[in-house]
This record gives C-alpha cells, sequence and structure tokens, in this order.
C-alpha cells in the first residue's frame, strides 16, 4: 500500500479543467520531485491534496484511507502539510509567532516546545531573529520560516511548493540543504520545481507534469540524463 | 408570430395598461401608492447607472433627490420661476455634486466607496439641517419648506387630483427606462461594463474606467434630482429627514439589488414586488406589527443575496424566455 | 523603424529591484521574444511598456515618443494593445460583448464597432461562439478571445503575455500560426513565453532576463547555445556538460 | 478655562466609551476583512440585554456582564454561521465580498425592526441604579462617575481582547487568518470557525459597550443608528483593523464633540466629524497608525 496514492484525478479551475486523469505514488520515507514548467498544474495538484481545491473525479488516499473529500484541516490532522507557493508567512507576525501558528493543529501542539528546538536547530539564523516581523526578512529567510513553519506542524508528509521561487542560486542552495536534512530525519517529502537540476539531484523519483497530465516518471537519475526533459525546458 | 412580435404586442399591453390604469383604480390611496411605485422605479433606474453598470455601491442617492428638491422648491417660492425649469437647474446642480462626490471616491475600494458615499450624504443633511438662509436662499433649517397648493396647473407643475402626477411620473419612468437600454448598448455601456467588472482589462482597452464612471454618477444624479422635484411638488412638503434621509438611500439601493442590479428590468422589477409589500404591510398591520414591511425587506435582501446574487430579474427573465418560446411555438403550430 | 525602444529601464519595488537597466529595441514588422525563468521580471518589465507600473528609471519610446509614466488607456489608443498573463474575461458576456469593448476603443458607433468585432472573430475562428458567454469558454478559447479584444483597438504593437500557458501541444501549434498571420498582416508582436519550443519557432529575435538583467540577446539558435541561458535554466551542471 | 478641562475630560471618557462601541466592528473586519453595518444593531442589542439583565436580576449593572458577554457572544457566533457564512462560501475568491455589506444591511434592518416590534418604540432606561447621575467633583470640575467607569470598562477591554489576540493560541490563529486565510488553512485553522468566533467577540464586545451605556442612556430599537455611523467613522479615523485605532479615533470624535459647542452650535460639530471623516477616506484611508492593522 502506498503512503500517498493519486488515483486519476481531474482538477478543474472553475469550468476550466487543469489536471487530467492524473495519478502518482508516494512511498513512505521517500523524496519525489513534480517539475514542470509554469501552468503545467504543479500548483493545482498539491492544492488538491491540501484540500483547498476538489477533484471532480479519482481518488487521493493516504495511508490507505480516502482524503479526496476532507477539509483542510482535516488533512492537516492526517500529517499531510504544503509548504505554499510563494512562501505565504503571515507577514505582520513575528517568526516565533509564524512557527506557533504552524504547530495549531491537535496532533502538532503538545510537542511544539521540541519541535521549535528542532526547527532552530536545523536553521539557527531563524533563533537569532525569532521578533523580526516576517516581511521584514529577505526573501531566502521567508522560505527558511516557511519551511520551518511547515515542520512545526510535525508533517509526515511536507510538500513544498517551487520553494527555489525567486532565489538568488546561493540561497536556492542553502533550501534545497535544509529539504535534505529535513528528508534524511525520515520525512517523506513531495517536492514541486522548476528548478530540475536541484530538485531531481535531490530526489529518489520523479514525475515531469506537462499540461495537466504526467509525460514522464521513473528514478530521478534516469530523468536527470533524458533527453526530452532537457527539451522540454530549453526547446533546444 | 415570432418572438419579436410577441415582445412588441407585450410591450403595447404593458403600455396601455399603465396608461388607462387610473381610469379603472379611482381610490386616490392605491393611486397614490401607484404613483410611488413608480417613483420608487425611476429612482433605482437612475441609481442603477452608477450602481448597476458602473459596478459600485453608492448609499447616499437622497442627497441628490434633496438638492433636486430643494432647488426647484426655493426657486419657485421664492423666485416665481416655473418649477420645470427648477427641476432642469436642479438636475445640473445634483450632476455637479455627483462629479465632485465621485471624483475622489472612485478610486476607493469597494466598503470605502459605500462608506464615503453615506458620509457625504449624512453630512450634507446635517448641514441643510444647520442652515436656515443660505445666502439669499430660504432653506428654513430641520424645518424644511411647505408648498402652499396655489397656482394649480401644468406650468405650475401642480394639480388638483393625482392622476396628472401618475401620467407624469410614468412618462419619466418610460423615459428613463428608455435612455438606460440606449446607454446599455452604446460605448459608454460597454465602458462602464468592462471597468466595473475587470479594470484593469478595461484600461488596456482604451477606456478610462474613471472618467466613464464619472459620466454615468453625473448622469445618475442629474436624473435622480429630477425625481427629486417632482416628490416635492406631489408631497408639497419637505424637510432634510424625508427628502435627503439615509432611510431612503437604503432603500433607493436595496430595491434594485433585490431587483437585480446592472440589469434593465431589475430595478423596475424590484421596485413592482416590493413596494407593494411595503405598503400593504403598512396598511394593513402599520399599527400592530410596525416596521414589518422592513423586517420583509431585510429577510428578502439576505435570501436573494445568498440564492439569487444577481436578483430577481435573472429567475424571472429566464421564465419569461421559457414563456416567449412556448407562446412563439404554439401559435406556429 | 524601430517601434518600440527600452532605454535602461529600471523598476524598483521597495526594496526589491525586479529590473534594473534593461535595453530593449523592437524594429516595425518584427516578432519579438523576452524569455526567463520564474520570477526573473518578465512581467515587470512588460507592464512598465503596458503603462501599468510608472518605471522608477529610465524611458519608454513608442515610435520615437517617449511613453513612459502613461496610462494604459492612452497607450491603447496610440496603438499598444496588451493581452494579460491571467486572462481577464469579462466573463458574465458574450464573446461578441468583449470584442466590441475593444472595437469601441476606435469607433464610436455601435453598428461600427460590431462590424470589427465580427471580422476579427472571424480571423480567430470564434466566429461560431459569438453569442456564448465569455465566462464559460475553454482556456484556449479564452487565451483567443484575450487577443481578439487587443486586436479589434487596432494596434501597432501587440503586447502578448504568456498566451500559451495552459494550452496542449496541438493548441500551442495553432497559437503560433495566429501570431504569424497578425505579424503578416503588419502588426508588431511582442512576446513573453514560458514554452520554450514554441517561443524558440514564432521569434526573429529574443532577448533572455534573469534577476533582472538582460543576459542574452539574438536569433533563438544564438540564445539557446548561450553558456548564460542554458545556466539560468537548467542549473549550472547542465552547463558544463 | 475650567470649562474647556472639563469638557476635555468628559469628551475623552465619552470617547473611550465610543471606542469601545467600535471595538467590535474592527475587529471584525480584521478578519473578516468587512465592514459589519449591523454594528449598530448589535449595540441596540447589547443595550437591550444589558438592560433586562439588570431589570430582571436586580444585579449592579456592570455585575450584568456576567450575563451579557456570553449571551452576547452566542449571538454573533450563530448570526454570522447562519447569515453571513453562505455568502463567504458562494464568494470564496473575493477578499472583500460587497455583497456582506449588503446581507448585513439587511441584518440592520431586521434587527432594528424586530426589537421595535418586540420593544415597541418605548425609551427605556435603568430606573434607580447605582451609577445614575453620579458625578465626581473635581476643583470646580464635574466629571461624570458612569463614564468614568465606562472608559475604564473600555481600556480594559481593548487590552484584554489585545491580550487574547497577542498571546493566546486561538488569538495567533486569528491573526494568522486574517493575514492570509489560505496559508492558515494549510496550518490546520478552519478559516469559518475562526470567523465564527471573530464575530462572536466582536459582538460581545458590542454586548460590553451597552452595559456600559445603559447606566446613563435611554434604549430604544433605532438607538443603534445613532451609534453606527459615529463608529464607522471612528474605526477609519483609526485604522481599520486596529484596536488601539478604535479608541484613540474613540477619544479624537469625544473631544470634538464636547468641546466644538464651546465655540459653535452643537450640530455644527456632527458635521465638522463628518468632514474629518472624509478627509481621512481621501488622503489616509488606513487610518492613524501607519500600518494596516496592528495586530
Amino acid at each position: 500500500m502506498p503512503f500517498l496514492e493519486v488515483k486519476e484525478i481531474d482538477v478543474y479551475y472553475g469550468d476550466m479543467q487543469v489536471i487530467f486523469g492524473l495519478s502518482l505514488n508516494v512511498e513512505e520515507g521517500e523524496v519525489v520531485s513534480i517539475i514542470g514548467g509554469n501552468g503545467a498544474g504543479k500548483s493545482t495538484l498539491l492544492r488538491t491534496i491540501s484540500g483547498l481545491m476538489s477533484s471532480k473525479r479519482g481518488e487521493i488516499l493516504f495511508e490507505g484511507a480516502p482524503i479526496s473529500r476532507s477539509e483542510p484541516a482535516d488533512i492537516v490532522e492526517r500529517g499531510i502539510i504544503q509548504v505554499p507557493e510563494g512562501r505565504r508567512l503571515f507577514t505582520l507576525m513575528s517568526i516565533k509567532d509564524n512557527l506557533a501558528v504552524g504547530a495549531y493543529s491537535r496532533r502538532a501542539e503538545a510537542d511544539a516546545e521540541k519541535t521549535l528546538k528542532e526547527v532552530y536547530a536545523l536553521m539557527p539564523r531563524l533563533q537569532e531573529r525569532e521578533n523580526q516581523v516576517a516581511i521584514t526578512l529577505s526573501g531566502g529567510e521567508q522560505q527558511m520560516v516557511a519551511i520551518g513553519r511547515g515542520i512545526m506542524a510535525k508533517p509526515k508528509l511536507l510538500m513544498l511548493d517551487e520553494p527555489s521561487l525567486g532565489l538568488a542560486p546561493i540561497l536556492i542552495k542553502d533550501i534545497f540543504e535544509t529539504v535534505r536534512k529535513i528528508a534524511d530525519q525520515g520525512t517523506t517529502v513531495l517536492l514541486v520545481e522548476q528548478d530540475v537540476m536541484h530538485s531531481l539531484r535531490l530526489s529518489d523519483r520523479g514525475y515531469v507534469l506537462e499540461h495537466g497530465r504526467i509525460v514522464m516518471e521513473g528514478p530521478a537519475k534516469q530523468l536527470l540524463e533524458d533527453p526530452h526533459v532537457k527539451t522540454a525546458y530549453l526547446g533546444l | 408570430m415570432t418572438r419579436e412580435r410577441i415582445q412588441i404586442f407585450f410591450l403595447i399591453a404593458a403600455a396601455g395598461g399603465a396608461l388607462g390604469l387610473p381610469l379603472v383604480i379611482t381610490s386616490p390611496t392605491y393611486l397614490h401608492i401607484l404613483i410611488l411605485l413608480f417613483f420608487y422605479a425611476y429612482l433605482t433606474t437612475s441609481w442603477n447607472l452608477v450602481g448597476g453598470f458602473a459596478g459600485v455601491l453608492p448609499l447616499g442617492h437622497s442627497t441628490f433627490v434633496g438638492i433636486g428638491a430643494y432647488t426647484s422648491t426655493i426657486l419657485s417660492l421664492q423666485y416665481g420661476i416655473s418649477p420645470w425649469i427648477g427641476m432642469i437647474i436642479g438636475g445640473v446642480l445634483a450632476a455637479i455634486a455627483g462629479v465632485v462626490i465621485g471624483m475622489p471616491t472612485f478610486k476607493m475600494r469597494g466598503a470605502y466607496f459605500a462608506l464615503a458615499t453615506i458620509a457625504f450624504a449624512e453630512g450634507f443633511r446635517v448641514m441643510v439641517e444647520n442652515i436656515d438662509y443660505l445666502g439669499p436662499f430660504f432653506l428654513n433649517g430641520p424645518r424644511g419648506l411647505q408648498i402652499p397648493p396655489l397656482n394649480v396647473g401644468l406650468a405650475n407643475f401642480m394639480f388638483t387630483g393625482k392622476s396628472p402626477y401618475y401620467y407624469i411620473i410614468l412618462v419619466m419612468l418610460a423615459a428613463v427606462l428608455i435612455l438606460t437600454y440606449a446607454i446599455s448598448r452604446s460605448k459608454l455601456g460597454y465602458q462602464l461594463v468592462a471597468g466595473g467588472e475587470e479594470p484593469e482589462a478595461a484600461a488596456a482597452l482604451g477606456i478610462n474606467v474613471a472618467r466613464a464612471k464619472l459620466i454615468a454618477m453625473a448622469m445618475s444624479s442629474f436624473l435622480t434630482a429630477l425625481a427629486g422635484t417632482f416628490y416635492a411638488r406631489f408631497t408639497l412638503f419637505i424637510h432634510p429627514k424625508s427628502a435627503m434621509s439615509l432611510d431612503l438611500s437604503f432603500e433607493i439601493a436595496f430595491i434594485a439589488l433585490i431587483g437585480g442590479r446592472g440589469s434593465i428590468a431589475g430595478p423596475v422589477l424590484g421596485a413592482l414586488l416590493l413596494r407593494p409589500v411595503g405598503d400593504f404591510s403598512r396598511i394593513y398591520f402599520g399599527d400592530k406589527l410596525p416596521g414589518l414591511h422592513l423586517i420583509i425587506f431585510g429577510v428578502v435582501l439576505i435570501l436573494v443575496m445568498i440564492y439569487q446574487p444577481r436578483g430577481l430579474q435573472e429567475p424571472l427573465t429566464r421564465a419569461y424566455h421559457r414563456l416567449l418560446d412556448r407562446l412563439s411555438g404554439k401559435i406556429e403550430k | 523603424m524601430k517601434l518600440l525602444e527600452v532605454k535602461s529601464l529600471t523598476k524598483q519595488f521597495g526594496g526589491l529591484r525586479a529590473v534594473s537597466a534593461f535595453d530593449l529595441s523592437i524594429e516595425e514588422g518584427e516578432i519579438f521574444g523576452l524569455i526567463g525563468p520564474n520570477g526573473a521580471g518578465k512581467s515587470t518589465l512588460f507592464n512598465c511598456v503596458a503603462g501599468v507600473y510608472p518605471p522608477s528609471g529610465g524611458d519608454v519610446l513608442f515610435s520615437g515618443k517617449s511613453i513612459s509614466g502613461q496610462k494604459p488607456w492612452n497607450l491603447c489608443k496610440r496603438g499598444l494593445a496588451r493581452t494579460f498573463q491571467i486572462v481577464k474575461p469579462f466573463a458574465s458576456r458574450s464573446v461578441l460583448y468583449n470584442v466590441m469593448v475593444g472595437s469601441f476603443a476606435t469607433t464610436g458607433k455601435s453598428a461600427a464597432a460590431e462590424r470589427k468585432a465580427r471580422e476579427v472573430l472571424a480571423f480567430l475562428h470564434l466566429d461560431k461562439k459569438t453569442e456564448i458567454l465569455a465566462g464559460n469558454l475553454t482556456i484556449a478559447d479564452r487565451k483567443r478571445l484575450e487577443i481578439a479584444r487587443a486586436l479589434a483597438t487596432e494596434p501597432r504593437l501587440l503586447l502578448l503575455d504568456e498566451v500559451m500557458a495552459g494550452l496542449r501541444p496541438t493548441e500551442v501549434d495553432e497559437m503560433v500560426a495566429i501570431i504569424r498571420t497578425i505579424r503578416k498582416n503588419g502588426i508588431t508582436v511582442f512576446v513573453i513565453e514560458h514554452i520554450m519550443r514554441a517561443i524558440m519557432a514564432l521569434s526573429d529575435r529574443i532577448a533572455v532576463i534573469h534577476f533582472g538583467q538582460k543576459i542574452a540577446e539574438g536569433t533563438p539558435a544564438e540564445v539557446a547555445s548561450d553558456k548564460n541561458v542554458i545556466k539560468a535554466y537548467l542549473g549550472e551542471e547542465y552547463a558544463v556538460s | 478655562m475650567i470649562t474647556i478641562l472639563e469638557d476635555t475630560i468628559n469628551g475623552i471618557l465619552m470617547g473611550s466609551i465610543y471606542g469601545l462601541m467600535a471595538l467590535g466592528l474592527t475587529v471584525i473586519f480584521g478578519v473578516l476583512k468587512v465592514i459589519n453595518f449591523a454594528h449598530g444593531s448589535l449595540l441596540m442589542v447589547g443595550m437591550y440585554v444589558a438592560y433586562w439583565a439588570v431589570q430582571l436580576t436586580g444585579l449592579h449593572p456592570y455585575l450584568a456582564l456576567i450575563l451579557v458577554v456570553p449571551v452576547m457572544y452566542l449571538f454573533g457566533y450563530y448570526l454570522q454561521d447562519i447569515v453571513i457564512k453562505p455568502i463567504y462560501k458562494a464568494e470564496k475568491q473575493v477578499r472583500e465580498p460587497i455583497t456582506v455589506i449588503i446581507v448585513t444591511t439587511g441584518v440592520w434592518y431586521i434587527l432594528d425592526n424586530l426589537s421595535l416590534l418586540v420593544f415597541t418604540p418605548q425609551y427605556r432606561s435603568l430606573p434607580d441604579n447605582p451609577l445614575r447621575g453620579k458625578m465626581i467633583e473635581i476643583g470646580s470640575m464635574l466629571i461624570s462617575v458612569p463614564k468614568l467607569w465606562g472608559a475604564v470598562t473600555a481600556v480594559l477591554t481593548a487590552a484584554a481582547i489585545y491580550w487574547f489576540l497577542q498571546k493566546t493560541r486561538m488569538g495567533r490563529a486569528i491573526r494568522a487568518t486574517s493575514l492570509d486565510r489560505e496559508a492558515a488553512s494549510l496550518m490546520g485553522i478552519r478559516q469559518y470557525s475562526i470567523y465564527n468566533i471573530t464575530f462572536g467577540i466582536g459582538t460581545a464586545a458590542a454586548g460590553v459597550a451597552g452595559v456600559t451605556i445603559v447606566p446613563f442612556f435611554n434604549v430604544f430599537p433605532t438607538v443603534g443608528v445613532l451609534f453606527d455611523i459615529k463608529c464607522f467613522i471612528i474605526v477609519v479615523l483609526g485604522g481599520l483593523g486596529s484596536i488601539g485605532g478604535a479608541i484613540l479615533g474613540g477619544i479624537i470624535i469625544g473631544i470634538i464633540e464636547s468641546v466644538g459647542p464651546q465655540f459653535m452650535a452643537a450640530t455644527w460639530t456632527e458635521a465638522i466629524v463628518y468632514g474629518l471623516f472624509l478627509i481621512f477616506l481621501f488622503v489616509r484611508p488606513s487610518g492613524l497608525f501607519g500600518v494596516k492593522y496592528d495586530w
């Protein structure tokens, strides 16, 4: 039984179909990348898994239980946490409060203090600035807070939506290293990216998403070598 | 018979019915109710030019009713100028006021716009209540102005019976409906709808959205002020708490919203459906259950906003088209 | 003749410099492409040209005259039309209505506006859908409607903001053909695009923007083999191989 | 000179009570992003609840808070849940749905006229409450005791709400929802129950305001109309969503109203208040506080 199983979902944005019969699996402990260009449907896929959007057809199972009709809050309680695209921090709250909100769910609340220590150990810079208001942070720091906030929710499955978006190359490296560490500590990671190179290097497996459909899947190493990946992203 | 013919037939029947009604309805009470019904239909249709087509929520339109009523009344009482001329002057003044209010407020976000129009209207009412003499003009503060029923005749906009008023407001309503129809098919109409729905896209298509809205506001306030003169001549008494009240502003907006803003039929349908509810509950339950009609208004408003946010005109229009289809189909067979 | 010139354009949002000292010039009759990774500043540059933002520095010239700081509606009247990345149809109105809003930019008469709109709709193969509500169109048709509205304003320069995003491969090919015909009809086209295959096939020249700066410019073939471009898109490792 | 000082002090006291009245409005706006046009009616309901609580139990007016606060909280909670929530669900994409303004206006009409039906237009005042007409003399100045208590209550209530929002788990969740609904729901926060709770808190604050007014003011069905536009003005002045701003905005209005009549006809001060309001709307729609929200 796969950890997360997406079965043949169709998703619409209003009356416009964005995802067509999409299926994918994530096994426990894996790091899986979904790569694809702008408008391919990557964010929609994560939003559907998180319950912010719903699929018209198909099913999503997490640890064997159907979640496609659940409220976002119930999905969080099951341990699926999304770090949304563009960080979406609570801009006028301090880092500390942002992290505290991360531990809002009942399953995370009890361990909040312990998890906070883990987050600070992982990203010491956040502790130094814990009273700073989120909006005053740089892009890279904001992404760190967003990931930290996700960890505070004690994810079984952590989904990251384009964590490298708009960051300078040096910061992108930092972010992916942090994701690596999180995965090494045993959290399952589903990563959505346009930065093909970094994300596939980090992953066990990958899917290529184009126009709302999976067009390729396989071990990350294999995808890295694949000429289609090059073609799709550079038009060479 | 084609659909167009049936529609023309309906239109003629409605016009004929409206023209003939005073012959059938002799009770002054009922005629009074009808006159007010058309008066409100006229006001809501005028409001709809901004509140509907331009996609904002003005909640202070009674200001313009007040400007119209006071201007023509003062000019006729103190200077002997015919109310018909005063009506036009009042309209022009209201249009200027509308532009002055619109210029800063149209840039605001929805809720702030609504609040600003309320503040303008209330501020204006408070000022009038505080002024006895505005230069040479006698406003009489909160006590308002009484129009002595002298010089009956068309030139003086004063009549003994109710039916002349009925025909005047009927003509005004027909005129404003035709005007609205023409605007909705004109460049301005397209600009207003586009600007109300997607302002950025409208700007990219060459539309100066703020300017289009100001033109609509000027027209709307001009037309609303004409009704102010009608109101003054019909009731023969105006004071700030009636002609410029917040209640009047809200009722205009409510009726249009329930009927369906942005459509031509909506405001009229709203008045047709709601005014009788109000009037009859006032007549029959006014003593025992005061305010019942306002409770009904509130409940209807909430239900319409939840279940038919485009107003009652939408399901009614659909039913009307089905009826047309059925009629034209049957008769062809 | 140079139809559009961007001279040392800079746009600053608070502390963030989204576009810095950007130069660009587009010849009359060209199809010019602008590409760059997400968040590179493409849209900001585009919006500065289209009058949505006033530039923080530099200048934009349209057929020789400065237009920086002009409002979008004035630009439209001068012959500069645009589409939006996230399409913005007037959803509650018909397709014909939508396009007539555009054609009213050059005429005050309803009949003339309708004639012009129908012409444009036929050109974009939307003439069978004139009465459908714009909100009910498929994404591909919405993108076409967006172009139709812009064309109805009779522009000299058409700015296309990611009109291919979200389209299927066959639809992308159709769109490429449409844009080519638009150019053939004498309209200069400036495209921002993410789908490389399409923009490479379409453009006469391409500029590449990364972190707000131009890192390459030239024919599609030149740009595709540029080291900086490969690095920006795929990361350093690809550039080495 | 003494009169101006006396008027200023009384203006500050009454103004703080105005601020308390506007507190619920600003809290609700902060989270739901909507101006609740029924706020005046909620004040009216609060005053009636306070009035009857005192009349029927004979409690000291301030002890009536024990009853008024929970009753009003539940009233607001279910009002939002039943009447306003459907609009939010229908217009998920809109950040500041204008339809909600219309619906709350409907609620205003229903509440005011229902209370007219139930309580009749009669003016009611608490007959012999211990605060009635009490004055403190400081030198030659007279300070109203019920207003003094009202002002103290206003400041305490504002502080309590501020503390709750800053320091508690639920408060943080409310702030998070106010800043980004969607990101908050990705943290397991249920948006609509936060809305219910916030509306409950705002309504309870209106109840507290009712308790402070009843000892020195008449209760009647349209009493809310006297205050609601004042509340709109106050929150715009102080900055919509700002708690400190509500109190400060209230104090400004209170001072203008009580000192103004020294220099002009009392009714003109009302016009000045509207003018000030419009200036703020145009020049500084975010209010006195530079940031959009102070929490």
